[in-house]
């Protein structure tokens, strides 16, 4: 076992992080909302970085793992996809990190952040967990994903099992699956879950997901005021900081400032030419590039249906587990990627067209991803069906070596012309 | 260098022809298309938790979907699917598109794995089987998901019973049980003739039986089956090899598979397969006062399990098990590229072989492969492995 | 003992010709499309001028993708086996392989004595691989011969993104047309081909210390960027391109020696008559020559003595043999009268009877 | 002013001028080293054919792989919606085209007006392009179009599984070399089928709309053309010069661009 404080590279996100935020409160041009957000990362990076010689306990889990549940008990929650990203990103570390992975024996058609997540336990580049929480929202790879960091960390772990479809036995089953799950953490952290405090969380929460959908309607309106990178800061927001202060404090921050910029008519880019839709990720390192791009073109990503369409409903405090059970259902991914293939996802996809003024959409088919890329002919044949040309583009969402920026700019500089022409 | 057999066996052994048979005429065998002349509903199922006795009590021919049985490009399965799900699913798809399950009145799948899953989806909008289920798979063996899993077998049960018009009858299950028990009871039997030093059976011969016992009435299957015991009992031949393999992995059915790898002197003992093992290893047991429905779902539950279920041990002892019980030299892994759940397990599984000093082959291959040359010289490197370390 | 081996791969024959553990004479030719006529040109050229003929081969064993097509072969072995036993006759300590060829790339982890512990492929795409560095070569008008030298000049590797063999070539000219030294092409080509290889070494794990064998192991240029992305400093034999051969012809040797039989040898004593089959099957590839049938069988027939190679082997004593039926009255009818015979004693299972 | 374009394909470069009433001048000539040159070339071969002088007001545009970085032309537009607007002009019922090149295949939806609707191409793998079908020319040792000719005699078909260009060469190899060899018309049936199954599965992926125009060099090969007929169901249209509708498709833009008043 390789000692975390010698290798984790946490330090290096924080400064990273912690770089970006000052350069931004030194830009008097730069939105507020931009520091606030980097300011969330800092804070949670930090304390993952003090949390074992603070003695806490450190709970890595899989992406949309109800962490609340781990803030409620004072666990320190480790995202392990999003922290592997991270690193991938901000320290461009991902060939070494694949190549990690691809050494534990995972073939190259395992889903790349998960083969990298694997490659980070492994070389040392995460913390030690003192648990690893796992299931099986969103795919087969979160829910294999356990077992390996299981082994390489030596630590003691719990699947979370989510019903495929939703009817009233398999709620009751989720429900007792985190009974079940809060009961193992008490046992192995020898905390007691807090109530009150997951109440509380819940409250927030319950904002939170009416600020995204406030920041969704007003990206209704043209120009759109929303910057092409800013979707990956919310689904990095959800997924860190679900409930939070800090996530809260960002999200208002950011809504007031789209809202003004909606009130002076402008747009994040100018002129606005093309509004697009896009479908899953692009790839992560390609997020300064798709800004230029946009900027360059005119274009911008108005909607992402499958990452940023909260379901209606509301959380309710005085229920806290039953709501974070609700709030599973209600994530954006699991309508579409998750679960059987309903009238109503789809009919969703359609609305989101209409309501949005899309232009186009691009389906980023990330081949790491088999149920994403079983719906890219299906979702074409709807949105052609009302004029919605779909382009798509093959890519690995953090391996910069399988397609180029440059083959990348070819494919979308031929959409452009192609919406230019009709 | 072949496995050695002493006689041909076509001779010795007309049953296991009629079941070749079967296979080759699928999927417009005979026995399908006479149990729908007579007015017989047809049913396809995806996957192995998918209870078959309920089908079969409410008088309704189960049969497997499958794909191809070669390597080919799968024009419309990869439109669909795109190309990264597994070439299983993308290949039953295809066959689907083209219309070879039109005869089909219903599809019923499991929430198994992300392939399952969106095959079914799209199985659901571009192939208008006129019953469709999907049943929720629990994968976890803990009390509540039995509970959830038994509400699910009871849910599909009232959904075709909806779609037929009329209940399904407890003694009908009952007799379904023992039907289907009695064909995995014969099956066990077939492959404890394995376990000996040279089995009468070879590793391709037995896939002929299995991919039929998917393909015609269960009643039919066991007469046929026991004709077919009844003829190894009498028959001389032998099959020998240069070390005794076991094929673990997700789906395959393609015997010349085994072939080709009998052909290098590997002879296939036993497997782990959702095409073999796993599908006929574990009975249906009512206990007493205990309704046909509930031991149905807790067999189906507790069943030889897939890669997808949690904790992996289960079925990583299941494996060590049959390599202790077959004397298993060398466990060949095959899985279909893009199977996530299989190819997640695997380094986890060579651990646990390399600790009782079995080694793995790992091959990563397309359904419907019959073992291209490259394939072979990776078993032969496998075998002249095994014999280096014997030495 | 003059043994050969014999190396049909994709895009070269090899043949190595060794006498009692010492190597005659080795060659290298092109592949033709017959493998047939291919493997008799290849061994007629390697036994030039050394006063031998083919008839002289006490064992020939071949390997390579055309393995199973030499008619004078006594044996074929995988190319995987072989590369891992012909790499010991220079470095035993070599514990990690890289075979690069013609068509595929492969990675071995083996022991000291050669037995390979783990290996891997590259499948579905020729991308990388020795015939893919031949076309690339064709392109930029380089002989072969000097691809590895030229690359070793470059100054600044250009990236390439697409590892197809045909596509790449494209891309290739696309810079060359742009300007791009050949150098710098050739450069990028061989980061771009080790970095695959290094993958799949990961997946076999890589252990000190590592070798490249194949034909690709003569270009510098690509060994060059294999040592600074692996990390280790490959072992290099004066001539990687023929260590599949070599390891067959020690191989070839291993047999002469009857370390191992190469076929499971069973030796038939017996006749049949108008009563039926009398024959005894000893199988000498399990014998030990440990002598427990000699004592049990109440009529001993049994003996035990040295075969060719000097190893003890129970036999039929040569006086029983005609008369098997009237001296044996059958193993099951031993069995029953004495409660042993010479199947239930043998600890090796090597005796087998046919009545 | 008359329209020109030029389309600098990896292996061809191809120069058409439209006037007001069609095709008056065209060439094909050999790709180059430089994008550029070709470019000159084909266009002062097309102009020389048409008795015209380069500054006898032509409007040029460019196109395919080499047709962004040229200076020559005042416009340069992409491959794809060159050859939307090349097959719309011949064949106005067409919906869809495939377009089949050295180094690419393109699959293209067209809509009533002549627009591109949507597009795939055959991408990172050479398998199913025209090279393709070049090298394996190679290796049996005969013309393009002999062996066009003779897959039309074909009654069997031998199987080529591989899709790796390479690997599909021993294949070949090996059918030739086997005891008894399979014949060559069969081995030939058997590279084209393998061809169009993978033209066909890019097909798919946009969805089959009749009608189906074929388009670019190896839409000259009738072996080819016709295998792809048999897989398709139906008959395709294929122009008379199909390497030259890309080209035609420039022209066509060119045209339009004159009529709005843009000049260089
Ligand atoms: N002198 C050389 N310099 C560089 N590369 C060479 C040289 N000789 C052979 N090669 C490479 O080695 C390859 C053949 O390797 P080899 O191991 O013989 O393959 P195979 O066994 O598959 O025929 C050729 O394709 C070529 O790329
Ligand atoms: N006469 C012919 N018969 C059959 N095929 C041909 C003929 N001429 C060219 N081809 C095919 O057309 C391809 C070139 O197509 P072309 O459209 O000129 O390519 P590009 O535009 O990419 O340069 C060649 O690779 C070849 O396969
Ligand atoms: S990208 Fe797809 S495959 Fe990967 S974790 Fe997400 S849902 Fe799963
Ligand atoms: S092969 Fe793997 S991915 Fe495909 S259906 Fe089976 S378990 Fe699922
Ligand atoms: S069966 Fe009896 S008599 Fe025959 S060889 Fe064996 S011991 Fe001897």
């Amino acid at each position: 076992m390789v000692s975390e404080t010698k290798k984790s590279k946490i330090d290096a996100i924080i400064r990273a992080s912690r770089l970006i935020m000052r350069m931004n409160q030194a830009n008097p041009a730069s939105p507020k909302s931009e520091a606030l957000y980097y300011k969330m990362l800092t804070s949670y990076y930090t304390c993952l970085l003090n949390a074992h010689d603070e003695g806490k306990f450190i709970a890595a889990h899989t992406v949309f793992f109800p962490s609340e549940i781990l803030y409620a008990m004072d666990i320190v929650p480790m995202h392990t996809e999003t922290t592997t990203w991270m690193m991938a990103l901000f320290l461009g570390e991902q060939a070494e990190i694949l190549s990690a992975g691809a050494e534990l024996g995972l073939v190259p058609e395992i889903c790349s952040p998960h083969r990298g997540l694997a490659g980070a336990f492994s070389l040392g580049a995460l913390p030690r967990p003192d648990a690893m929480l796992w299931s099986n929202l969103i795919c087969d790879n979160t829910a294999k994903s356990g077992e390996l960091i299981m082994e390489i960390n030596k630590c003691p772990g719990f699947y979370l099992d989510h019903p495929f479809q939703r009817s009233e036995t398999e709620d009751k089953y989720f429900l007792g699956e985190l009974e079940d799950m809060i009961c193992f953490l008490e046992e192995k952290s020898g905390q007691k879950m807090d109530w009150d405090k997951l109440s509380k969380i819940v409250q927030r929460m319950d904002h939170q997901m009416e600020l995204f959908r406030e920041i969704g309607e007003l990206r209704k309106t043209v120009p759109s005021p929303f910057p092409n990178r800013g979707f990956l800061q919310l689904l990095t927001t959800d997924y860190l900081c679900p409930g939070q202060p800090e996530a809260i404090e960002y999200l208002e921050a950011l809504r007031d400032e789209l809202a003004e910029m909606v009130r002076e008519r402008k747009g994040a880019v100018s002129p606005e030419r093309f509004r697009l839709m896009t479908l899953f990720v692009p790839p992560m390192y390609l997020m300064g590039f798709l800004e230029k791009i946009g900027q360059e073109y005119g274009v911008v990503s108005v909607v992402e249906p499958l990452f940023t369409r909260w379901a209606e409903g509301r959380l309710d405090p005085s229920q806290p587990l039953e709501s974070v059970a609700r709030k599973a259902a209600m994530i954006p991914e699991r309508r579409s990627m998750y679960g059987p293939l309903g009238q109503e996802a789809l009919q969703d996809l359609v609305d989101c067209a209409e309501q949005y003024k899309v232009d186009g959409a691009v389906y980023w088919a990330f081949m790491g991803c088999r149920h994403t890329c079983a719906t890219v002919k299906l979702f074409k044949d709807l949105l052609n069906e009302v004029d919605v040309p779909v382009l798509t583009i093959d890519c690995d969402i953090v391996d910069p070596t399988i397609n180029s920026e440059a083959e990348i700019r070819e494919k979308m500089e031929q959409f452009f012309e192609l919406l230019e022409d009709r | 260098m072949a496995i050695e057999v002493t006689q041909s066996n076509a001779v010795m052994l007309p049953t296991l022809e009629r079941f070749r048979q079967i296979n080759d005429a699928f999927p417009k065998t005979g026995e399908i298309l006479e149990h729908k002349s007579k007015g017989g509903k047809v049913f396809g199922w995806l996957c192995t938790y998918v209870p078959e006795e309920i089908l079969h009590a409410a008088g309704i021919l189960p049969v497997r979907v499958t794909g191809y049985s070669q390597e080919m490009e799968l024009e419309d399965g990869n439109a669909y699917l795109y190309i990264n799900n597994c070439s299983f699913s993308r290949s039953c798809l295809q066959m689907g598109l083209r219309g070879e399950y039109e005869f089909l009145d219903g599809m019923v799948a499991g929430s198994t794995c992300d392939g399952a899953r969106r095959l079914f989806d799209l199985w659901q909008y571009y192939i208008k089987t006129p019953f469709h289920h999907i049943l929720t798979v629990p994968r976890k063996y803990t009390g509540k998901a039995h509970d959830l899993y038994y509400q699910q077998v009871t849910q599909f049960k009232e959904h075709l019973e909806e779609f037929l018009g009329r209940k399904i009858p407890d003694e009908q299950l009952i007799n379904s049980i023992e039907v289907f028990n009695r064909s995995r009871a014969l099956l066990k039997q077939l492959y404890e003739l394995r376990k000996a030093d040279a089995p009468p059976i070879s590793g391709a011969e037995t896939m002929e039986v299995l991919n039929a016992s998917f393909r015609m009435p269960k009643e039919t299957f066991n007469r046929w089956l026991k004709d077919l015991l009844e003829e190894l009992s009498k028959s001389s031949i032998t099959h020998k090899g240069r070390a005794r393999l076991m094929v673990v992995g997700s789906v395959m059915n393609n015997p010349e598979f085994i072939n080709s790898i009998e052909a290098q002197g590997g002879l296939v003992v036993t497997d782990e397969l959702c095409t073999s093992t796993r599908y006929w290893s574990d009975p249906v047991v009512v206990e007493k006062g205990e309704s046909p429905v509930k031991a149905i779902s807790k067999r189906y539950l507790n069943n030889f399990p897939c890669a997808r279920m949690v904790p992996s041990d289960e079925r990583f002892n299941r494996i060590l098990n049959l390599v202790k019980e077959f004397r298993v030299d060398g466990v060949i892994s095959q899985i279909i590229r893009y199977c996530v759940p299989y190819a997640h397990d695997l380094p986890l599984l060579r651990d646990r072989l390399k600790e009782v000093g079995v080694p793995v082959l790992a091959l990563d291959v397309e359904y419907g492969t019959s073992g291209s040359g490259q394939i072979q010289t990776r078993v032969q490197a496998f075998l002249e492995m095994i014999e280096a370390r014997k030495r | 003992m003059i043994v050969a081996g014999i190396d049909i791969g994709s895009r070269a024959a090899k043949a190595v010709v060794m006498n009692n553990g010492a190597i005659v004479s080795s060659v290298t030719c092109d592949t033709g499309p017959e493998s047939v006529k291919t493997s008799q040109m290849t061994i007629a050229r390697a036994l030039e001028g050394t006063g031998l003929a083919l008839d002289d081969m006490e064992y020939v064993v071949a390997t390579g993708y055309g393995r199973v097509l030499v008619p004078f072969a006594n044996e074929n072995i995988s190319e995987i086996s072989c590369h891992a036993r012909g790499i010991t006759w220079y470095f035993p300590e070599v514990r990690t392989i890289l075979d690069m060829g013609g068509q595929d790339c492969k990675a071995i982890n083996c022991d000291a004595e050669g037995r390979v512990n783990n290996f891997i492929m590259n499948d579905k795409c020729a991308g990388g691989t020795g015939r893919f560095l031949e076309m690339i070569a064709d392109v930029l008008n380089i002989p072969l011969e000097k691809i590895g030298e030229a690359a070793l000049r470059s100054k600044q590797a250009i990236p390439f993104n697409t590892i197809c063999a045909v596509f790449a070539k494209s891309e290739a000219i696309a810079y060359l047309r742009k300007g791009v030294s050949k150098e710098d092409i050739l450069a990028g080509l061989n980061e771009a081909i080790a970095t695959r290889c290094l993958n799949l070494l990961k997946r076999v794990s890589i252990e000190k210390e590592f070798t490249i064998t194949g034909g690709i192991a003569k270009n510098q240029g690509m060994v060059a960027q294999l040592r600074e992305k692996v990390g280790l400093e490959p072992l290099l034999s004066e001539d990687p391109q023929i260590i599949g051969a070599l390891g067959a012809a020690l191989f070839a040797e291993d047999r002469c020696r009857g370390k191992a039989a190469a076929v499971p040898a069973k030796v038939q004593y017996g006749y049949s008559d108008g009563t039926g089959n009398y024959f005894i099957t000893i199988d000498t590839g399990r014998c030990d020559g440990c002598g427990e049938c000699v004592p049990a069988c109440p009529s001993g027939i049994f003996e035990v003595a040295a075969d060719d190679n000097g190893q003890l082997k129970a036999r039929v004593k040569e006086d029983a043999r005609k008369k098997l039926a009237l001296l044996c009255p059958g193993y099951e009818v031993c069995l029953s009268k004495l409660g042993r015979n010479c199947h239930t004693v043998c600890p090796r299972e090597a005796i087998n009877h046919t009545w | 002013m008359r329209a020109l374009g030029v389309d600098i394909g990896s292996l061809t470069t191809k120069a058409v001028i439209l006037d007001g009433e069609g095709i008056i001048a065209s060439s094909v000539i050999a790709s180059g080293d430089e994008s550029e040159q070709s470019a000159g070339n084909a266009i002062d071969e097309a102009l020389k054919q048409a008795g015209l002088k380069k500054d006898d007001g032509v409007f040029i545009v460019s196109t395919g792989a080499g047709g962004k970085d040229i200076s020559l032309s005042q416009q340069s537009k992409s491959l794809t919606s060159c050859l939307a607007r090349g097959v719309h002009r011949l064949f106005p019922s067409a919906r869809m085209s495939i377009d089949m090149g050295a180094e690419s295949s393109t699959v293209i939806k067209i809509s009533e007006r002549g627009r591109l609707n949507d597009w795939v191409n055959q991408d990172k793998c050479a398998a199913g392009t025209g090279i393709f079908l070049q090298q394996m020319a190679k290796l049996m040792q005969m013309p393009l179009d002999e062996m066009a000719a003779l897959s039309l005699q074909a009654k069997g078909r031998a199987d080529i599984t591989s899709t790796c260009a390479v690997f599909a060469e021993s294949e070949v190899i090996s059918h030739v070399h086997r005891e008894p060899p399979t014949p060559k018309e069969d081995i030939v049936a058997g590279i084209y089928y393998s061809v169009v199954s993978r033209i066909i599965s890019l097909c798919k992926r946009i969805g089959i709309e009749r009608d189906v125009a074929v388009t670019g060099g190896v839409a000259m090969n009738g072996g080819l053309v016709k295998i792809l007929e048999g897989e398709l169901g139906f008959a395709v249209l294929v122009p008379e010069r199909p390497q030259l509708v890309a080209a035609l498709g420039a022209a066509v833009v060119a045209q339009e661009s004159i009529e709005k008043g843009i000049s260089g």
